[in-house]
């Protein structure tokens, strides 16, 4: 992280100062090596690295220091002492992300009755006890978004797990409240009907209305508050020069009763959460999309299974898709919304320019160890190879928001890296290694 | 070419004789043996040979390439035989197409890879009895088998082992009388009431009498309850309550079939005339505090030392667990038959070799006596009190559980 | 039983006579001795033929040679085990109705819906369950507060040991909410009843300045949060998966509440968590499951008991009513001894520990000077199968005898011998 | 980026001219590919295929061409046989979301699942485009005797040369979906003795009127292939007792957990069509098709369409490899493997002289999901051409 600060830095000043500037970093950089050699230190001698945000690296180096990427690129000193992995002849690439996850879920216990209610947090209602985790991470997922069931209009808000193995749901967070999770035309039990679906988005048209009139009213109690301070701090004063005058003291606004459902949609209006509509049909993606205009916040569109259809749309609203199922095999009995599946949706919408992230969403939290393998029917049926890698990284990292810790292979970000025999789009490439945060969470012991 | 000859015959015959001596031999010794069939043994030791026991007794010599299993202090008594246990099969039990089904051999529908064969393997039953399910009057072929193998035919010891015959009210349980002829559904069908289940026991047995005469007969149904009519093949009759024990009775005389009961808890009541029937008993399911009779619609309280009482009067009265999954293991139930007032030698017979002389596999399994199967179960302490573990398992001479 | 010799027996007739136009209830002895066999003093050693020493209902002395009062009435136990009465730490039996079906009524009070005559109260004493807290059932977040009651009296005022203790609340969403949905209506009922606080001290503070008499009293709906929030009151909160045992340790940490956990039997792979919060625990009624090991597709056995004992867990047993269920408190106890567990930690999770749980270990739970004389008279060791309850004494009085219990003659004598006509037809 | 893709247009262009340009009559064509696997007799780099009359008439690294035939040249594409699918579903008049089949009659022996077949149906034309080029017709596993399953090709635009097999034998099922609660059997013994007496029927049935009886009948004695659904060890072992007692010539459908008794399913020598894989998320159900193959089970994949997209069917049998089935057993699975359970290896199964045309043409690895389908072949006609929207 240091040398790239110092890298721009030296850029912007004349060189008259440079070899001060230089000594004194290198003098810091010292003093941190020696403070934390004692820090858990690793380098892995990488045949090929993917960095994703940028050209592969041959035979790279990447420094690992205290679960962060401390250094990356071709010709890194590395101490002698420090744990060194020996990957030459094999690919790294940063942790994948499944977007569409059902990890650590229990199904029935998902669905609320309450068609609106953004205020649930995904975080209650999961189970770290179910033991699906190690197989995922072993096949080089390492992070996970999951949301609230999609029976209800608007379900509460998902969030992004790191699937280091711990049973505590608080030490796999990466971050909550990452968007709120919201439906349109998604049948409970296989029929569906077009009222069902009008009705959908009118009701989330409404609630977000409600919402703004509930803002309004905010404002106008904190400017009474601001008010009555005012008036108390004069009260106050008055009271203590003219003790003996009479004056009336200044009446305390009635209590503004806070409505947690309205202030979780308040910061979906503030753009301070994304909302995540999951439509498939045509009629629903453009509703999704009307209401993303209509009230100016930040989409995402959710499964998009008929997008293909209306790719150009999508592509000039700019709102980021995260793909439903790449192939409808994935979920056993395909449901009603599949009806006009195509497996070439990824490789439409990729080429027309829409920020994709490929999903599973297979039928239960095992499936997530199939990420690497959608991303590859994606391209065998006409998405760009490398597109298709970063729509299981870099891609969802940022479409979610945490492409500040995850999603690539940068320094300073976290060191989630996986080590493989082949490129990751070639199925048959065995998975060597697995780290989240420096610390490995699967080593492939036997040789087989 | 000819010394190869030489030398390979040579060698065959020095592997035959010396074959029994190779043969797996294994010795259990333990502080104290319960052979059941004869005076427990202190400081005992039993050899086995192939899955069957070789000798029993004190003082006998073991051969050094004998595998020693050394049950220490340990208490050593045969395998248990539970004469009414719960259903390894997966799928429904009952077959509601008809109500009379004795062609029905519940022995096809095993399954070797069923959870609950562990958990009975883990309380000590070496032998279970399975019977059909108990929504039809006559539900089907029971079969005797061995909770070991991973295929049917592996664990099978005999198969058509009884006919069950249902008599008290689950086989009215869901039915519906037909309002209008021909019914619709496939529940619309006769067994409505007790007197209807009883009517059609007597119908079919007589038709079987019917056609006892004509060789061969045509009906596969009718042929079995031929077979049951000569004795060949033994009945075993599900009953509760001691009016339908009563009715049993009467169509067994009529037709002079050979009865077992099973559950029959009510059996303290007709306790005599089973004793002169020589009558065995099987009981079923135990609670450990029982409340009124199951809940077909008979909620009478019911007699805590029902098994006392019959064993006293001299039936032959086996323990079983009736069937349900998760009732109390048969060792406890042993114990609270004991609490309840049976006598502790008559309690420990009801769960080994009693059951199996009903079953007719006594020759096999039961008790630890040469030539038997040795199926043999260690216990950490007095098999009676109830903080005394199942330590470990043998079946067939191989250790199954520990 | 005997009494040990006649000149006692006769002295002490003659003072009932003397007394007995005073106290014209049953002929409550003041002084009593009881000399047993073996007595299980849970808090000590076991004593050999040791004797009990009580007045007026409490212990006075308990040891090997306590000389024993002239005017006092000797029990005779020689060849019979005494021990302290069994607790049950929590239970909703004896209620006509457990459950109400709206989500939150902290308001409401088992005390009002104890049904004395209910047999559930006759068997346990005849099982030597001597005290038990009884709670609302798991179907409502809010349940209800909850009353201690012994399981001997004709009204529920004669039964009371304790009225208003312990708050029930249960994790379980009720069937068509999500468990999300279920900890959100939690969360917000809780920040409600902290704005309702904040508004009722504002007002009070508002007419404390003005000097103006403030009489307004909490909301009877919100005074038993409002004590369960001062620790008034302990919350028993009912986990009935592992998922769910974090939220609980949540709820106590947030609130800083007084928590007992009552946990169902999956809530064993929670045990690390619980023993590093320290709480108290009660068990589920079923203590051995059967969990298929995903990589081996095997199914274990799991013993609930001794995976929270090795965890360093102090915990209490319940009693299983369903139909299979084993409806002993020892029974439970020998079935936790036989998977390991040491015979005085047993015993101590059905006496002393649930009597610390629901805060009534100052008067039950062992045998002790002080404490109140509530003995069982076991016919052996309270383990052993064949063991009965001989006799049942709370607060020095003989409240259950064996040899008087008619339902339990009936129910394992034979009936009267009916003949039966010969059958002729 | 655009320059390339009009290239590649123009290639595939003049290819689909000079194969259309013959039309309907057929003529001779050569094609050079990169690579020809055979799959009978290795990998052939660099070779040419004559095809003529719908037929292969030669294939090698020389092949004398004859004159006046200009040579496709794929000399970067892989060449495969047409994938064969074991099981499916497709184009019958079966609604995907409601029941699979018919529950009606227990026994429906006589029925052909031809005839609700329709091959003009969209789900037909789809699958073209997967490299599937003919599939076995079956009716589902809800019915102890579920029916004649067929063998068809999907190219379905000629007369009726598309039907391999009208009746390819009978379809059984001794899984616990055939119980029903309101129809015999109800019970898992039951459904077993229904059979065994069906069978016993059949056995003693001399010419009548029973259709039934007489299509159950070339069963038993005629060795009709018998195509049992069994999934779990007691349904296989359940089936293998039948199988040992009425001596049938017997294919095991599905067995997911056969490979717990795999040494028993190989002494036997049963061949099993195995379900897809991407139905199990277990690394231990992954891992059973590779221990099954270990133990020398003959194995073919089936796709159960539309439970699974026909175009998951070569990447079902990649993720077997993945997890321990070697690549050999998986590529003849997909070919030769199904077409000699399916009875059809003199047309079908690999590309070798005398054997139908029916080439997958790839632009890479085959046994590699990344790569995708370029054309599609089906008796010297393209049925199937990728052209770059």
């Amino acid at each position: 992280m240091l040398k790239g600060v110092s890298l721009i830095y030296l850029q912007g000043i004349e060189m008259k100062s440079i070899k001060r500037i230089a000594i004194l970093a290198s003098l810091f950089l010292l003093f941190i090596s020696v403070g934390t050699l004692s820090g858990q230190e690793i380098a892995i001698k990488a045949g090929t690295i993917l960095p994703i945000n940028d050209a592969p690296i041959e035979n790279g180096t990447i420094l690992i220091k205290d679960g962060k990427i401390a250094a990356l690129g071709q010709n890194i000193a590395v101490d002698s002492d420090i744990r060194v992995i020996d990957a030459n002849g094999k690919f790294v690439m940063p942790g994948m992300i499944d977007v569409q996850s059902r990890l650590f879920v229990i199904d029935s216990e998902l669905n609320e009755s309450r068609t609106i209610a953004p205020e649930l947090s995904i975080l209650d209602g999961l189970d770290p006890y179910i033991e699906e985790s190690p197989e995922v991470a072993a096949q080089g997922v390492t992070a996970i978004y999951i949301t609230p069931g999609s029976r209800s209009l608007i379900g509460g808000s998902g969030a992004v797990l790191k699937l280091n193995g711990s049973k505590d749901v608080g030490e796999m967070l990466l971050k909550d409240n990452i968007a709120v999770k919201a439906a349109i035309g998604v049948s409970a039990n296989n029929e569906s009907s077009s009222l069902g679906r009008l009705g959908d988005y009118s009701s989330i048209r409404e609630a977000l209305l409600e919402t703004k009139i509930y803002m309004h009213n905010k404002e106008k109690y904190e400017r009474e508050v601001a008010k009555y301070d005012k008036k108390m701090a004069e009260y106050e004063k008055k009271k203590e020069t003219k003790p003996a005058e009479k004056i009336d003291k200044p009446k305390r606004p009635a209590r503004f009763r806070l409505d947690p459902t309205h202030e979780v949609l308040a910061k979906v209006l503030s753009k301070e959460i994304p909302l995540q509509i999951e439509a498939h049909r045509v009629t629903d993606i453009l509703n999704a999309l009307r209401l993303a205009d209509e009230f100016d916040f930040k989409l995402i569109l959710d499964k998009c299974t008929e997008g293909y259809m209306i790719a150009e749309e999508i592509a000039r609203s700019k709102a980021p898709v995260i793909l439903g199922p790449v192939s409808t095999s994935f979920n056993d009995m395909p449901r009603l919304e599949y009806r006009n599946h195509d497996v070439r949706n990824a490789a439409i919408l990729s080429e027309k320019g829409v920020k994709l992230a490929l999903g599973v969403s297979g039928k239960d939290g095992a499936s997530s160890k199939f990420v690497a393998l959608a991303a590859a029917i994606a391209v065998g049926n006409g998405m760009d190879k490398g597109m298709a890698l970063r729509a299981v990284t870099l891609t969802p990292a940022e479409i979610l928001g945490v492409a500040d810790r995850i999603g690539s292979l940068q320094v300073g970000k976290d060191a989630d890296v996986v080590i493989l025999s082949g490129h990751p789009l070639d199925t048959l490439s065995r998975i060597e290694m697995v780290l989240i945060e420096g610390k490995t969470v699967f080593e492939r012991k036997d040789q087989q | 070419m000819r010394i190869y000859v030489i030398l390979l015959t040579f060698l065959l015959l020095v592997t035959v004789f010396i074959a029994p001596g190779w043969a797996e031999v294994t010795a259990v010794k333990a502080g104290r043996i319960l052979t059941i069939s004869g005076e427990p043994i202190t400081d005992g030791v039993i050899l086995i040979e192939d899955g069957k026991i070789a000798d029993i007794g004190t003082g006998i010599e073991i051969p050094e390439n004998a595998t020693v299993i050394d049950a220490g202090k340990s208490v050593v008594m045969p395998g248990f035989v539970d004469a009414s246990a719960v259903q390894p099969v997966r799928g429904d039990l009952n077959e509601q197409s008809s109500e009379i089904t004795p062609t029905l051999r519940i022995s096809d529908a095993l399954d070797p890879q069923s959870k609950v064969i562990k958990r009975v393997v883990q309380t000590g039953v070496t032998t279970l009895f399975i019977s059909p399910g108990r929504q039809n009057v006559i539900s089907g072929l029971g079969v005797v088998v061995k909770p070991t193998g991973n295929i049917p035919q592996q664990m099978i010891i005999k198969d058509e082992a009884a006919l069950t015959v249902v008599m008290d009210m689950d086989p009215t349980q869901g039915n519906r009388i037909p309002r209008r002829e021909p019914a619709v559904n496939f529940y619309y069908r006769r067994p409505g009431t007790r007197m209807a289940i009883i009517w059609m026991l007597r119908k079919s047995f007589f038709d079987a009498q019917q056609q006892a005469d004509t060789e061969p007969i045509s009906d596969p149904n009718l042929a079995i309850l031929s077979e049951v009519l000569k004795d060949e093949i033994p009945i075993h009759v599900n009953a509760r309550r001691a009016i339908v024990i009563r009715a049993a009775l009467k169509v067994a005389d009529e037709y002079g079939l050979k009865l077992i009961f099973q559950e029959c808890t009510e059996g303290y009541r007709v306790a005599e005339q089973l004793a002169e029937r020589k009558i065995p008993v099987v009981l079923g399911p135990f609670y450990y505090y029982p409340g009124s009779i199951g809940q077909y619609r008979e909620g009478r309280q019911v007699n805590w030392n029902n098994a006392g009482i019959l064993a006293e009067v001299g039936v032959k009265v086996a323990l079983g667990s009736g069937g349900q999954p998760d009732t109390i293991d048969i060792l406890t139930a042993a114990t609270f038959a004991v609490r309840h007032g049976m006598d502790r030698d008559e309690a420990l017979k009801a769960i080994t070799i009693t059951p199996a002389e009903i079953l007719g596999v006594a020759e096999r399994v039961g008790s630890l006596e040469k030539g038997k199967d040795a199926d043999i179960v260690v216990l950490s302490g007095d098999p009676l009190d109830v903080t005394t573990r199942v330590e470990k398992v043998i079946l067939n001479g191989k250790t199954v559980y520990q | 039983m005997k009494s040990r010799s006649h000149i006692t027996f006769i002295s002490m007739f003659l003072i009932v006579v003397i007394t007995g136009s005073i106290t014209h209830a049953a002929p409550v002895r003041r002084k009593l001795a009881v000399e047993a066999g073996r007595i299980i003093t849970i808090a000590g050693e076991d004593i050999k033929n040791g004797v009990i020493l009580i007045e007026d209902g409490t212990i006075k002395a308990v040891g090997k040679d306590v000389d024993v009062p002239w005017d006092a009435f000797v029990i005779e136990a020689k060849d019979q085990v005494v021990m302290p009465g069994f607790v049950m730490a929590h239970t909703s039996s004896g209620l006509d109705r457990e459950n109400e079906n709206m989500p939150e009524v902290p308001f409401i009070s088992t005390f009002d819906s104890i049904d004395p005559i209910s047999t559930f109260f006759e068997d346990s004493l005849r099982d030597g369950v001597v005290a038990m807290l009884i709670l609302p059932g798991n179907n409502t977040l809010l349940g209800g507060t909850g009353t201690i009651v012994k399981p001997y009296g004709r009204t529920v005022e004669a039964m009371l040991i304790k009225r208003y203790t312990g708050l029930k609340i249960s994790l379980l969403p009720s069937p068509n909410t999500s468990r999300m949905g279920h900890m959100q209506r939690f969360r917000r009922y809780m920040s409600e009843l902290k704005d309702y606080l904040e508004d009722y001290e504002q007002r009070k503070a508002d007419d404390e300045e003005e000097k103006k008499p403030f009489d307004e009293e909490i909301d009877v709906t919100k005074q038993s949060m409002v004590d369960l929030l001062n620790k008034k009151l302990t919350a028993f909160i009912y986990c009935n998966r592992a998922a769910y045992v974090p939220k609980a340790l949540e709820i106590q940490k947030t609130h800083g509440l007084k928590t007992v956990l009552v946990l169902g039997p999956d809530c064993y792979k929670a045990a690390d968590l619980i023993a590093k919060s320290k709480l108290p625990v009660v068990l589920a009624p079923q203590l051995i499951i059967w969990e298929t090991n995903e990589q081996t597709n095997e199914e274990e056995m799991k013993v609930i008991p001794m995976i929270f004992h090795r965890a360093g867990v102090k915990f209490a047993f319940q009693t299983d009513t369903s139909q299979y269920g084993s409806r002993y408190l020892w029974y439970q106890a020998a079935t936790a001894v036989k998977y390991g567990m040491k015979r005085a930690e047993a015993l101590k999770s059905i006496t002393l520990y649930p009597a610390q749980f629901i805060g009534v270990d100052n008067r039950l739970g062992s045998i002790e000077t002080g404490k109140e004389a509530t003995l069982l008279f076991l016919t052996g060791d309270p383990l052993d199968a064949q063991t009965w309850v001989d006799q049942v004494m709370i607060a020095g009085e003989i409240v259950y005898e064996r040899a008087k219990d008619e339902r339990l003659k009936k129910l394992l004598e034979p009936p009267l011998k009916i003949q039966e006509p010969k059958d002729t037809d | 980026m655009i320059k390339k893709r009009f290239l590649s247009f123009l290639i595939v262009l003049s290819i689909s001219l000079c194969l259309t340009s013959f039309g309907n009559e057929p003529q001779v064509i050569a094609i050079r590919a990169g690579k020809i696997w055979t799959v009978t007799d290795g990998v052939i780099t660099d070779g040419i295929i004559i095809v003529d009359n719908g037929k292969i008439r030669a294939v090698g690294q020389e092949v004398d061409v004859p004159e006046g035939v200009n040579i496709l040249d794929m000399s970067d594409k892989n060449i495969i046989p047409g994938i064969i699918d074991g099981h499916c579903h497709i184009g019958l008049s079966l609604d995907i979301f409601s029941e699979m089949d018919e529950t009606v009659a227990a026994i429906a022996a006589d029925m052909l699942i031809l005839d609700a077949f329709n091959p003009h149906s969209k789900d037909v034309k789809k699958a073209l485009s997967s490299g599937v080029t003919t599939v076995m017709l079956a009716p589902g596993y809800r019915n102890p005797v579920g029916g004649q399953p067929a063998v068809v090709k999907l190219d379905t635009s000629k007369a009726n040369d598309w039907v391999l097999k009208r009746s390819a034998g009978v379809e059984f099922s001794l899984m616990n979906q055939a119980l029903m609660f309101d129809r015999e059997p109800t019970s898992r013994a039951g459904l077993i003795e229904l059979v065994k007496e069906q069978l016993n029927e059949a056995k003693v049935y001399q010419e009548g009127f029973n259709p039934r009886l007489e299509v159950l009948n070339r069963v038993v004695d005629a060795n009709l292939p018998a195509y049992i659904w069994a999934h779990t060890v007691d349904e296989i072992a359940s089936a293998m007792a039948i199988i040992d007692q009425y001596n049938l010539n017997a294919v095991l459908v599905a067995a997911g957990q056969g490979d717990e008794i795999a040494d028993m399913i190989a002494k036997r020598d049963l061949p099993v069509i195995y379900p897809p894989l991407l139905l199990s998320s277990k690394d231990k159900d992954l891992k059973r098709v590779g221990k099954m193959a270990g133990s020398g089970v003959k194995l073919a994949f089936a796709s159960l369409a539309p439970r699974t997209d026909l175009n998951d069917l070569r990447t079902s049998a990649i993720l077997a490899v993945k997890y321990g089935l070697d690549k050999e057993a998986a590529l003849k699975g997909l070919t030769i493997n199904a077409a000699e359970i399916l009875g059809v290896a003199d047309r079908l199964g690999s590309i070798s002289e005398g054997k139908d045309a029916d080439l997958v043409i790839l632009n890479g690895d085959p046994l590699q999901p990344a790569s995708s389908i370029e054309m599609v072949i089906i008796n010297g006609n393209i049925v199937y051409q990728r052209l770059e929207e």
